[in-house]
C-alpha cells in the first residue's frame, strides 16, 4: 500500500466532519461542533503533510500519483473515475488550503460565538474544505468541476448565511449565478476537450496537449479562462465578490481571499500545456485581463469606506496579478503569489474580522481609528499584512509580486507598467486603511458614547482563539517569501518543486541581473511612495483626500449591470413570458374557439323549420344526382 | 360471465409473468378499492397503498433480477390478444425501460403516502391505481397496439384526478390536458395502422420470390398432368396445398409487434425527390408518432397544456404527471422513434434537437417570470425535458443514455419538488411566491430538503441531476456542437430561476403567518427520504444504473447505424482529432 | 303528320312520372299546410308507381307491376300513420302550419 | 338515354312466373317478431284491464329472445362450410352471416329498448302495449332490410321500420315536442323514402330487375353503354339510406327528433334503426353495386367526411344532453360510412363491429338519460347532470364509461370499433379520411368530457341531492350495456371474428330447405 494512496483521505476527513456535524451538529452545540470541525480540517492537514512527505520521497520526475477511488461516469468511450492526483501542484494547494483552513476554523469558533446557527456554520465550512480539496486534488477535469461547483454552492450557503437580511440572500444568489456563467465556459471546455482527446483525465489531456490543433487548444484554454474569470472574480465577472462580503468574515477570509477565488489560477496553471500549445494571443488575453482587473480593482479600493470592501477589491486586484503571471507564463510566480497572498490576505481579513468583532459589528472605517492601543495584537498582525501586500521587503508579498512584475516586463513593458501603477495604488489604499483604522484620532468614541455607556461599547481585543491564528498567519506572511528566493537557483524551492508540473511551459526570461535589480528597486519605491502619499493624506492630513463618488461606486460597473438586468433584461424575460401566455396559449385556445365558433355558425342551418330540412334533403338529392350523372358522363 | 373470463385471464396472466403482474395488480387494486363501501377512508388508503406497493415491490424484484449485460428484452411475455389483427399482449423491458418502471413503482406509493385527498378518497385512490397500471403498461408494452392502449388509457385517470381533486382552474386544465394529448395521439393511431400495413406489404414483398417458385412448381405439375391427361387425387391435393401456401405467402397477416416491425425494418425510405415535403410514408408516420410524443414531453411549442395541468392538479397528480407521465413522451421517442424509425429519426433529428434546445432556453426564461411556485416548477420541466430530447436525438451513446438517466432523475427531483410545493401549500394555502417569505427560519428542515432537491434540479455535480445532464451535453456535443453550447446556457438559467425563487420563498425575514409555519412532519420526511437518498446516490455512484442501461443503448445506436446513413462519431483516442467536424454532417440535412 | 309524331312512347310516361314526382317534391317544399305537404308525398309515390309500370311494360317484366301493389299498400299505411300524427299535433295547435312547429332547433 | 327508350316499341311477350319455394326457418326471426307483436296487441286489446306491470316488457323481451333463438341455427348453418349461406323466397330473402349478425344486433337493441320502456311508460303514465308492438314491428322491418335480396323487400322493410318509428317518436301525447318530432320525422321520412322508391324504379329500369342478385350479375356481366339510369337510381337509393342513418345533408331531422322523442324510443332509433339502415346500405351498395364501387366510393368518402365534421362540431355547442348525443350519433354515422367507403370485406366487418358496439354504447347512454330524466321526460339539460357522481356514483360512472366508449378511449368497445374502421380505411388507401375521422373524434371527445365535467366536477354548484330511482328493468339493460361495452373493449377478439364471419354473400340459385336439424346431410 503506497502512502500516496492516502491522498483520498485528505478530502475524506472534512467530508466525514461534514456528515457528522450534519447529523449531530445541533446536539454537539457550541463550541464542541466548532472544535470537531477544526479537528476534521487539521487532520486533513496532517494527512496532506504525510502525502507531501511521501511525494518528496519520490524522485523528481515521478512526483505524480493518481489514485482512483471508483468509476464515476462511464458510458461508451466516455470514462471518468472519481480519482485523485497527488503531484507537487495539487499538494501545495492542499497544504495551504488545509493549513489556513484549520486556522480559520479555529478563528471562527471565537468569531461565531453565540450565533444561533453556530454548528450549521461549521457544517458548511467543512463541506467547503472538502469541495475545495476535491477541486485541487481531482485527477480529471470533471472531479475538479465537482469541487468547482461544490465550493460555489458552499460560498452561496455561507454568503447568505444570515439569510433573513435580503441583501445577504441576494449576494449569495448573485455569487452563485455569476459563477455559473463561468462554469458554462468550464463545461464547454470539457466538451471540447473530450471531443478532441476523448478523455478528461489530466494525465491524458495534458499528455496529448501538444498534439492538439492550436485553435482547439486556444479554445479550450480561453473557455477554461472564462470559468476562471467567474470563480476568481476577474473583469467582467468580478461583481459578486464585493457583495460576498455579506458573509461572516471568516468566510471572506477563507473562501473569498485565500482559497476558492484562487482556484481559477490553479486551474490555469494545471492546464499550462494547453495554454502553451495554443496561439500566443491566448495567454496575452489572460495577462491583459488580469492586469487591467488589477488596476481597475485597485482604483476602486482607494475610495471604499467599508473595511471589508477594501480588502475585497484588493483581493480582486491581487488575483489580477496572479492571472498576469499566468498569462506571462510565470506559473511559479502565480502559485507563489497565490500562497503569499493567501497568508497576508487571510491575515488581514481575520484582522478586520477581529476589528469588526471588537467594534461590535461596525464595518465603516470612518467610525474607527486609533484602535492599535485597544487591540494591539490585531493591529500588529494587521500591519505585518499591510507591509507584505504593499511589497515592502523582506515581507512575503514583495518577493512574489516582484517576480510577477519581472515576467510581465519581459513579456511587454506595458504590462509591467500597469502592474507597477497597481502596486503603487495597492500600497496607497492599504496604508489608507491601516491609518484610518488603527491610527489617527479615535472616531469611534462619539458613536459609542452616543449609543451606550462607555465600557459596554469600548472596542476590545479578541479572544485567543481568534488572535492565535492572526499571529501564526502574521508569521507566515513575514517569512512566506522564503518559499522562492530569487538569489540562487537552489533557493528557488517552489520553482524546483513545481518543476514537473510546468516543465517546459514556464517562461524562460533573459533579463540582465542589473535590470532585475533595477525593476525590484522601482517596485519598492513605488510601494513606499504609495505609503508615503497615504500617510500625508490620512495620517498627517497634509493633503485633502480624493475619493470621488464614482470610485466608491466601483465605476458604477455593478450598478449599471443591475440597471440593465432590472430594465431591458427583465423586460425581455417578461416579453417571452407574455408571448407564452398570449401567442402560444392563445393559439391553442384560438383553435378551440374556432371549432365552437364553427359550431355556432352552423347552427343556423338547424333552423327547426321542417321545410328547410326538406330543402336540405332536396339539395342533397340534387347534389348526389349531379355527382352520379357526371360520373356517367351526361 | 365476462367477469369470470376477466378474472381467469388476469389470474393466469399475473401468474405467468412479473411484468403482467406489475401492470395488472394496480388495476385489480382499483377494482377492489371501488368495491369497498364508502366512508371507510383509512381502509381505502390502506388497500390502495397495499396494491400500489405490491406492484412497486415487483418492480424492485425486476431490478434485482435484471440481467445486467443483456442488451435484449427481458422478462418477455407474449400472449395473443386479438388474433385476427396480430395483436398480442407482448411485454418486456430492457435497460431503457427498466428504471422507468422502477421509478413508477416508487413514485406511486410515495404519492399515496404523501398526500391524502380532501374529499372522496375512494375514487381518488381508484383512479391513482388505474394510472399506475397504465404507466407500467406503457413502459412494458412491446406491441404497438398495446402501447397505444396504455398510452391513451392513462389520460382518463389523470383527467379525473385533475378535474376532481385539483384547484380553482381545474376543469379548464383537465379538459385542456385531455383534449390536447388526445389530439396528439389521434394521429399516432392512424400512424400505427399504416405502419402495420406497410410492414405487411414489406413482408409480402420478401415472400414474393418464394411464392413465385412454388407457383412455377404448381404450373409444371399442372402441365405434366395435362400432358398425361387427368390429375390424380393426391397431386391435386398437393397442388391445392401449394396454392394455399402461395396465397398465405402473398397475403401475410397483420402484425403489430414492435420488435418484429422494428427489427425487420420493411420501412426503407423511398423518397428521392428534391421537394423537402415529398417524404416517404415512413417519415410521415414518424411525424405522426413524433407529434404524439412531442405533446406528451412536452416539446416547445406544444407545451401549453403542461403549466395548467401541473398547477391545477392535486399534489399527487403533479408528482405523477411530472415524474412519470412526461416520460411517456421521451420514452416514446427512444423506443418508438429511434428504434422503430431509425432513418426518419436521423432525418428529423435536427428539427427535434432545435425544438429541444429552444425548449431549454424558453422554458427556463418563462419559468423565471412565474409568480406561482408550482407553475415555475412546471415550466422548469419544459426546460429539463428539452435536455432529454436533445440527448436522445444527438444519437450518440452518451446522449441517449444520459437522456434515459435524466428521465429518471427528472422524475425524482421534480417529483420531490412538487411534493415540497404541495407541503407548503398544505400549510400556507397559497402558491404565490410573493405571499411566502423567510420560510427557512420557520421550517429549516424543509428548507434544507428543498435546497438539496433544488441543487439536484440545477445540476450540481455530485447530485443525480448533473450526471444525466452532463452525459447528455457531452454526448450531444459530439454531433451537435453549437446546439450543445447554447443548451449549456440553460444550466445558468436553471440556477437563475430556482435560486431566485428559493430566495423569495425561504430567505428574508418571515412575516407572522410565515413565521409560524410548521416544519416537516415525520411522515413527510419519510416520503422524502428515499428521494433524497436517490438524488445523492445516483449523483455519486450512477455506475450500477448506467451499466444496466448501456447495453440496450449501445444496441439501439448500432441499430440506427445499421438502418440509416448515420455513423456515430468515434470518440477520439489519439491525436488532434476534430471528430465534431464530420459529425456535424447530419446537421446540413435539416429540412 | 303531327299525329304521327305524337305517337306515345313509354318515354312519355317516364317523363310524365318524373314531372309528377318533381311537382310533388317542390310542393312539399313550398306548401305550409302539413296535410298538403303530405299529399305531395303521396303524389311523389304515385309518380313512382307510374314509372314502375312503364318500365315493367318496356322490359316485359311483371315484377314492375307487382311493385305497384306494394307501393299502394305502403302509401295507405303511411296515410294512416301520417294523418294520425299530424292530427294529433293539430289537436294541440289547431292552426299550426309547418312553419309554426320549430320549438326544437339549433 | 331517352332516345334509346323512345325507339323501343312495346310488344307482348309471355311473362315467366317464378315458382316460389320458402325455407321458413330463414324467415323465422322475422315471423317471430311479427307474431309476438300481434299476439301482444291482441292480448292487450282483448283483456279489459291493462296487463300486470312488466308483462309487456317481459313479453317483448321473450319475443326478441325467440327471434335470436331462431337466428342461432341459421348462424351455425351459414358458418358451416358444407352448407353455407343461401337465399329463399325466390332469392328475395338472403340468409348469410351478415343478415344473421344484423338480426342479432337488432334483436338485442329491441330487448334493451323494451327494458328501458317498461318503467318509463309507467312514469309517464302511458302504460300500454302499443310502444312494444311498434318496436317489435319496426324491428321486423329492420330484419327484412338486413336480409333483403330484393329492392322491393328492402323498401317494404324500410317502410315497416320507419312507419313504426314515426309513431314511437310521436308517442308522448302530452308533450308537444314529441309531436313535433314525430311530424318532422314523418314528413322528412316519407319524403326521402319517396326518393328511395324512385331510385328503385330507375334501377329497375336500368337493370331490368329489382333483385340484388340479378342486379349484381347483370352489372358484372353486361357493359352498359350508358350508365345514367343505373347511377341515378343508385343516387336516389343512397338518399334513402343516408336519411335513415342520418348522414349529412340528410341529418337535419336527427337532433330535433332525438331531443323531442321519448328517450327510450330514441335509444331504439339510435341503435336498432341505425343498424338496419346501414345493413340495407351495405347490402345494396356492397353486394348489388359492388362492381360500381369506383363510382360510389368517392361520394361516400365525401359524405362521411362532412358527416363526421358536422356531427362533432355542432355537438360541441349544444347544452341539451339528448341533443348532444344526437349530434354525436351523426358523428358516429360518419365513422361507419368511413368503413362503408372502404368498399371492402374488411370495411363491412368494421361497419358491423362498429354498429354492434355502438348499439350497446348508445342504448346505455340513452338508458341513463331515460333514468335521469324527470317525469314528463324533461330534465335533459347539461345542468341537470350536475353532481350526479355524488347522488348516484355508479350511474355517473356508467354514463362516463359509455361516453368514453363513444369517444373511443381504449379498453372500451368504442376504441376497438374506431380502430377497426381506421384499419379498413387505411387498407383501402383513404388515409386522410382516417385522419379526419380521428380529429373529429377528438372534437367529439370534448363534448363527452363536458357531460362528464357536469357529472363529476361541478358537485359544489349542484343543488341539494336528488334521489334518482334506477328501476330494475332499466338497471338490467344498463348492466348489459356496461358489460358488453367493457367486455368487447377488453377482449374484442370474439366480436371481431364474428364480424369477420359475417361478410354478406349472394347466393344465386334459391334453395328450399328441410327444417334445420344438426347433422342433416348437406344440400347438393
Amino acid at each position: 500500500m503506497d502512502t500516496l494512496d492516502l491522498v483520498w483521505l485528505i478530502p475524506a476527513l472534512p467530508l466525514a466532519g461534514f456528515v457528522v456535524l450534519l447529523v449531530l451538529g445541533r446536539r454537539l452545540g457550541e463550541p464542541a461542533a466548532g472544535w470537531l470541525a477544526t479537528a476534521a480540517c487539521s487532520s486533513a492537514f496532517l494527512a496532506t503533510v504525510v502525502v507531501f512527505a511521501a511525494l518528496i520521497g519520490e524522485d523528481q520526475h515521478h512526483r505524480s500519483h493518481v489514485y482512483d477511488l471508483f468509476t464515476w461516469l462511464q458510458v461508451g468511450g466516455f470514462d471518468v473515475k472519481l480519482g485523485f492526483l497527488a503531484d507537487p501542484l495539487s499538494i501545495t494547494m492542499a497544504l495551504f488550503i488545509t493549513g489556513i483552513g484549520t486556522l480559520i476554523h479555529m478563528y471562527s469558533i471565537g468569531y461565531m460565538h453565540g450565533d444561533p446557527k453556530f454548528s450549521k456554520f461549521f457544517v458548511y465550512l467543512n463541506l467547503f474544505v472538502f469541495s475545495m480539496l476535491m477541486l485541487v486534488l481531482g485527477s480529471n477535469m470533471l472531479v475538479t468541476f465537482l469541487g468547482w461547483e461544490g465550493v460555489g454552492a458552499c460560498s452561496y450557503f455561507l454568503i447568505s448565511f444570515w439569510f433573513s437580511k435580503d441583501a445577504n440572500a441576494s449576494a449569495g444568489k448573485k455569487a452563485f449565478i455569476t459563477n455559473r456563467i463561468g462554469d458554462w465556459g468550464f463545461m464547454t471546455a470539457m466538451f471540447l476537450t473530450f471531443a478532441t482527446v476523448g478523455s478528461l483525465d489530466y494525465s491524458v489531456v495534458l499528455e496529448r496537449a501538444p498534439e492538439m490543433a492550436p485553435v482547439t487548444a486556444t479554445g479550450i484554454a480561453l473557455l477554461l479562462f472564462v470559468g476562471a474569470v467567474g470563480k476568481s472574480a476577474q473583469l467582467p465577472l468580478f461583481v459578486w465578490l464585493p457583495d460576498a462580503m455579506a458573509g461572516p468574515t471568516p468566510v471572506s477570509a477563507l473562501i473569498h481571499a485565500a482559497t476558492m477565488v484562487t482556484s481559477g489560477v490553479y486551474l490555469m496553471t494545471r492546464v499550462n500545456p494547453i495554454l502553451a500549445q495554443g496561439y500566443d494571443w491566448g495567454p496575452d488575453t489572460i495577462a491583459w485581463v488580469g492586469v487591467i482587473t488589477a488596476l481597475f480593482a485597485a482604483t476602486i479600493a482607494v475610495a471604499q469606506t467599508d473595511i471589508k470592501k477594501v480588502l475585497a477589491y484588493s483581493t480582486i486586484s491581487q488575483l489580477g496579478y496572479m492571472f498576469l503571471a499566468v498569462g506571462t507564463g510565470a506559473y511559479v510566480a502565480a502559485i507563489f503569489h497565490m500562497v503569499t497572498h493567501a497568508f497576508f490576505k487571510a491575515l488581514m481579513f481575520l484582522g478586520s474580522g477581529s476589528v469588526i468583532h471588537g467594534m461590535h459589528d461596525e464595518q465603516d472605517m470612518r467610525r474607527m481609528g486609533g484602535l492599535r492601543k485597544l487591540m494591539p495584537i490585531t493591529a500588529g498582525t494587521f500591519i505585518v499584512g499591510w507591509l507584505a501586500i504593499s511589497g515592502v521587503p523582506p515581507f512575503s508579498g514583495f518577493w512574489s509580486k516582484d517576480e510577477i512584475l519581472l515576467f510581465a516586463y519581459d513579456r511587454s513593458p506595458a504590462l509591467w507598467f500597469v502592474g507597477l501603477v497597481t502596486a503603487l495604488l495597492t500600497a496607497f489604499y492599504m496604508s489608507r486603511q491601516v491609518f484610518m483604522v488603527f491610527f489617527g484620532e479615535e472616531r469611534w468614541r462619539e458613536a459609542a458614547d452616543a449609543e451606550a455607556p462607555r465600557d459596554a461599547r469600548r472596542p476590545h481585543e479578541a479572544p485567543w482563539v481568534m488572535t492565535l491564528p492572526l499571529v501564526v498567519l502574521a508569521g507566515l506572511a513575514m517569512v512566506g517569501g522564503g518559499l522562492n528566493l530569487p538569489f540562487t537557483s537552489d533557493l528557488h524551492f517552489l520553482e524546483n518543486w513545481l518543476e514537473p508540473v510546468i516543465e517546459g511551459n514556464e517562461r524562460v526570461i533573459d533579463v540582465a541581473t542589473g535590470t532585475k535589480v533595477g525593476l525590484a528597486v522601482i517596485a519598492i519605491l513605488a510601494g513606499l511612495a504609495g505609503i508615503a502619499l497615504a500617510a500625508r493624506v490620512y495620517l498627517h492630513k497634509k493633503l485633502r483626500a480624493i475619493e470621488p463618488e464614482i470610485l466608491l461606486e466601483g465605476w458604477r460597473f455593478d450598478s449599471s449591470i443591475a440597471v440593465f438586468m432590472g430594465g431591458p433584461g427583465q423586460r425581455g424575460f417578461d416579453g417571452v413570458a407574455a408571448f407564452d401566455t398570449t401567442v402560444i396559449d392563445g393559439a391553442v385556445n384560438g383553435v378551440a374557439g374556432a371549432v365552437s365558433g364553427g359550431g355556432k355558425g352552423l347552427r343556423f342551418l338547424q333552423s327547426g323549420f321542417v321545410r328547410s330540412y326538406a330543402l336540405g334533403v332536396a339539395v342533397g338529392v340534387v347534389g348526389l344526382l349531379a355527382y352520379f350523372l357526371t360520373r356517367s358522363g351526361i | 360471465m365476462v367477469g369470470f373470463v376477466l378474472a381467469a385471464e388476469a389470474g393466469h396472466a399475473v401468474a405467468s409473468s412479473p411484468l403482467t403482474a406489475a401492470i395488472v395488480v394496480p388495476f385489480i387494486g382499483a377494482v377492489v378499492v371501488s368495491l369497498i363501501p364508502k366512508g371507510r377512508t383509512e381502509l381505502h388508503r390502506l388497500v390502495a397503498l397495499l396494491f400500489s406497493v405490491g406492484s412497486g415491490a415487483i418492480t424492485l424484484w425486476l431490478l434485482a433480477a435484471f440481467e445486467t449485460g443483456d442488451a435484449g428484452f427481458q422478462f418477455e411475455v407474449n400472449r395473443t390478444w386479438i388474433a385476427d389483427f396480430g395483436i398480442s399482449w407482448h411485454l418486456g423491458i430492457d435497460g431503457i425501460s427498466l428504471f422507468l418502471v422502477v421509478l413508477s413503482g416508487l413514485l406511486f406509493p410515495l404519492a399515496i403516502i404523501a398526500v391524502t385527498p380532501h374529499h372522496d378518497p375512494k375514487p381518488y385512490y381508484a383512479w391513482l391505481l388505474v394510472l399506475q397500471g397504465g404507466c407500467m403498461g406503457v413502459f412494458c408494452a412491446l406491441d404497438l397496439f398495446l402501447f397505444f392502449v396504455m398510452f391513451e388509457i392513462v389520460l382518463v385517470p389523470m383527467y379525473f384526478l385533475i378535474g376532481g381533486w385539483g384547484y380553482a382552474e381545474r376543469v379548464y386544465a383537465a379538459l385542456k390536458f385531455f383534449i390536447f394529448t388526445m389530439l396528439g395521439s389521434a394521429l399516432m393511431l392512424v400512424g400505427i395502422v399504416s405502419l402495420a400495413f406497410l410492414h405487411r406489404d414489406g413482408v409480402a414483398a420478401d415472400n414474393e420470390a418464394e411464392a413465385a417458385v412454388i407457383e412455377d412448381v404448381v404450373l409444371q405439375a399442372q402441365q405434366e398432368a395435362a400432358a398425361t391427361g387427368g390429375i390424380d387425387v393426391d397431386t391435386q391435393a398437393a397442388i391445392d396445398q401449394d396454392l394455399a401456401r402461395v396465397d398465405e405467402l402473398r397475403n401475410p397477416p397483420l402484425d403489430f409487434d414492435l420488435v418484429e416491425i422494428a427489427e425487420s425494418q420493411h420501412l426503407a425510405d423511398t423518397s428521392t425527390s428534391s421537394n423537402p415535403f415529398d417524404w416517404s410514408a415512413v417519415r410521415w408516420i414518424f411525424l405522426a408518432f413524433a407529434v404524439a410524443f412531442a405533446v406528451k414531453v412536452p416539446l416547445f411549442p406544444l407545451h401549453t397544456w403542461l403549466p395548467d395541468a401541473h398547477t391545477q392538479a392535486p399534489t399527487a397528480g403533479s408528482v405523477i404527471l411530472a415524474g412519470v407521465m412526461l416520460k411517456l413522451g421521451t420514452y416514446g421517442f427512444v423506443r418508438f422513434g429511434l428504434y422503430l424509425f431509425p432513418e426518419a429519426s436521423v432525418y428529423f433529428a435536427p428539427a427535434l434537437v432545435t425544438l429541444g434546445v429552444i425548449g431549454i432556453i424558453y422554458g427556463a426564461v418563462v419559468a423565471t417570470m412565474q409568480r406561482d411556485l408550482k407553475r415555475l416548477v412546471a415550466y422548469s420541466s419544459v426546460a429539463h425535458l428539452g435536455f432529454i430530447v436533445l440527448g436522445t436525438f444527438a444519437l450518440t451513446t452518451q446522449g441517449i443514455e444520459g437522456g434515459v438517466m435524466q428521465m429518471v432523475n427528472h422524475g425524482i427531483s421534480t417529483g420531490a419538488l412538487f411534493l415540497l410545493v404541495g407541503m407548503i401549500y398544505e400549510r400556507r394555502h397559497t402558491r404565490e411566491i410573493s405571499a411566502l417569505k423567510g420560510l427557512q427560519k420557520s421550517a429549516p428542515v424543509m428548507a434544507g430538503v428543498f435546497t438539496l432537491v433544488m441543487l439536484s434540479s440545477i445540476g450540481l455535480p455530485g447530485l443525480n441531476g448533473f450526471a444525466g445532464e452532463f452525459l447528455i451535453l457531452i454526448g450531444s456535443f459530439l454531433t451537435r456542437r453549437w446546439f450543445t453550447v447554447v443548451a449549456a446556457v440553460g444550466v445558468i438559467l436553471a440556477a437563475l430561476y430556482l435560486l431566485w425563487a428559493y430566495q423569495r420563498v425561504f430567505h428574508g425575514e418571515p412575516d407572522e403567518e410565515n413565521a409560524n409555519m410548521p416544519d416537516m412532519t415525520w411522515r413527510e420526511g419519510l416520503v422524502m427520504a428515499p428521494l433524497l437518498g436517490l438524488i445523492v446516490f445516483l449523483g455519486v455512484y450512477p455506475k450500477p444504473m448506467l451499466d444496466r442501461i448501456e447495453p440496450a443503448v449501445a444496441r439501439l445506436v448500432s441499430h440506427i447505424e445499421e438502418h440509416s446513413d448515420y455513423i456515430e462519431p468515434a470518440v477520439a483516442t489519439a491525436g488532434p482529432g476534430e471528430p465534431a467536424d464530420e459529425a456535424e454532417a447530419p446537421e446540413e440535412e435539416a429540412p | 303528320m303531327m299525329l304521327a309524331v305524337a305517337e306515345v312512347t313509354p318515354a312519355w310516361y317516364l317523363i310524365l312520372g318524373s314531372i309528377l314526382f318533381s311537382i310533388g317534391a317542390v310542393g312539399l317544399l313550398v306548401r305550409r299546410n302539413p296535410l298538403v305537404m303530405f299529399m305531395c308525398v303521396e303524389l311523389m309515390l304515385n309518380a313512382v308507381t307510374l314509372t314502375f309500370v312503364t318500365f315493367s311494360r318496356m322490359l316485359n317484366d311483371v315484377d314492375g307491376q307487382t311493385v305497384v301493389v306494394f307501393v299502394l299498400v305502403v302509401a295507405a299505411a303511411e296515410v294512416v300513420v301520417g294523418l294520425g300524427i299530424i292530427v294529433a299535433l293539430l289537436r294541440k295547435l289547431p292552426t299550426a302550419t309547418a312553419d309554426d312547429i320549430n320549438v326544437l332547433k339549433g | 338515354m331517352l332516345l334509346t327508350l323512345l325507339s323501343q316499341p312495346i310488344d307482348d311477350a309471355p311473362v315467366p312466373v317464378a315458382s316460389v319455394n320458402v325455407a321458413w326457418s330463414a324467415v323465422a326471426p322475422i315471423l317471430a317478431l311479427v307474431g309476438g307483436a300481434l299476439l301482444l296487441l291482441a292480448a292487450d286489446s282483448l283483456t279489459a284491464r291493462p296487463l300486470r306491470k312488466g308483462v309487456y316488457a317481459l313479453w317483448t323481451t321473450l319475443t326478441a329472445g325467440v327471434a335470436i333463438g331462431a337466428a342461432v341455427p341459421l348462424w351455425d348453418r351459414v358458418q358451416d362450410v358444407d352448407r353455407g349461406p343461401f337465399s329463399t323466397l325466390g332469392t328475395a330473402v338472403g340468409v348469410d352471416g351478415f343478415s344473421v349478425f344484423a338480426t342479432f344486433t337488432i334483436c338485442a337493441a329491441v330487448i334493451l329498448g323494451a327494458l328501458l320502456l317498461d318503467d318509463w311508460l309507467r312514469r309517464e303514465g302511458m302504460e300500454g302495449s302499443e310502444p312494444y308492438v311498434l318496436m317489435l314491428l319496426s324491428a321486423s322491418g329492420g330484419l327484412m332490410m338486413a336480409s333483403a335480396n330484393d329492392l322491393i323487400v328492402m323498401f317494404l322493410g324500410l317502410e315497416i321500420l320507419s312507419i313504426a318509428v314515426y309513431v314511437l317518436a310521436a308517442m308522448h301525447l302530452r308533450k308537444v315536442t314529441s309531436q313535433e318530432a314525430g311530424v318532422k320525422y314523418f314528413v322528412l321520412g316519407a319524403f326521402s323514402s319517396a326518393f328511395f322508391l324512385y331510385g328503385i324504379a330507375l334501377t329497375y329500369g336500368g337493370t331490368g330487375t329489382t333483385n340484388l342478385v340479378e342486379i349484381s350479375s347483370f352489372l358484372s356481366t353486361t357493359v352498359l353503354a350508358d350508365t345514367g339510369l343505373v347511377l341515378a337510381g343508385l343516387a336516389l337509393l343512397l338518399v334513402g339510406f343516408a336519411f335513415k342513418v342520418a348522414a349529412v345533408p340528410f341529418h337535419f331531422w336527427t337532433p330535433d327528433v332525438y331531443q323531442g322523442a321519448p328517450s327510450p324510443s330514441v335509444a331504439w332509433m339510435a341503435s336498432g334503426v341505425k343498424v338496419a339502415g346501414f345493413a340495407g346500405l351495405l347490402r345494396v351498395f356492397y353486394l348489388a353495386f359492388g362492381t360500381y364501387s369506383a363510382d360510389w366510393q368517392p361520394i361516400v368518402y365525401a359524405v362521411a367526411a362532412i358527416t363526421m365534421v358536422v356531427g362533432s362540431v355542432l355537438a360541441v355547442v349544444q347544452t341539451d344532453v339528448k341533443r348532444m348525443l344526437a349530434y354525436s350519433s351523426i358523428n358516429h354515422a360518419g365513422f361507419v360510412l368511413v368503413a362503408v367507403q372502404a368498399a371492402s370485406a374488411q370495411g363491412v366487418e368494421a361497419a358491423l363491429f362498429y354498429l354492434a358496439a355502438y348499439t350497446f354504447m348508445v342504448a346505455g347512454s340513452f338508458g341513463i338519460v331515460t333514468v335521469v330524466g324527470r317525469r314528463g321526460d324533461i330534465g335533459h339539460g347539461l345542468d341537470d347532470y350536475r353532481g350526479l357522481s355524488r347522488d348516484r356514483p355508479v350511474l355517473a360512472f356508467a354514463f362516463a364509461l359509455f361516453l368514453f366508449a363513444q369517444a373511443g378511449v381504449p379498453l372500451t368497445s368504442g376504441f376497438f370499433a374506431k380502430f377497426y374502421v381506421i384499419t379498413a380505411a387505411v387498407d383501402a388507401g383513404s388515409t386522410w379520411l382516417a385522419v379526419i375521422a380521428m380529429l373529429t373524434a377528438v372534437v367529439a371527445a370534448f363534448l363527452y368530457l363536458r357531460i362528464i365535467v357536469s357529472m363529476f366536477m361541478s358537485v359544489e354548484d349542484a343543488g341539494e341531492p336528488r334521489t334518482i330511482r334506477v328501476p330494475f328493468a332499466a338497471g338490467l339493460a344498463l348492466l348489459v350495456c356496461l358489460v358488453v361495452t367493457l367486455g368487447a373493449g377488453l377482449f374484442p377478439g370474439t366480436l371481431a371474428s364474428a364480424a369477420k364471419d359475417a361478410t354478406p354473400v349472394l347466393v344465386l340459385e334459391p334453395v328450399g330447405l328441410p327444417p334445420i336439424d344438426p347433422g342433416a346431410t348437406p344440400v347438393p
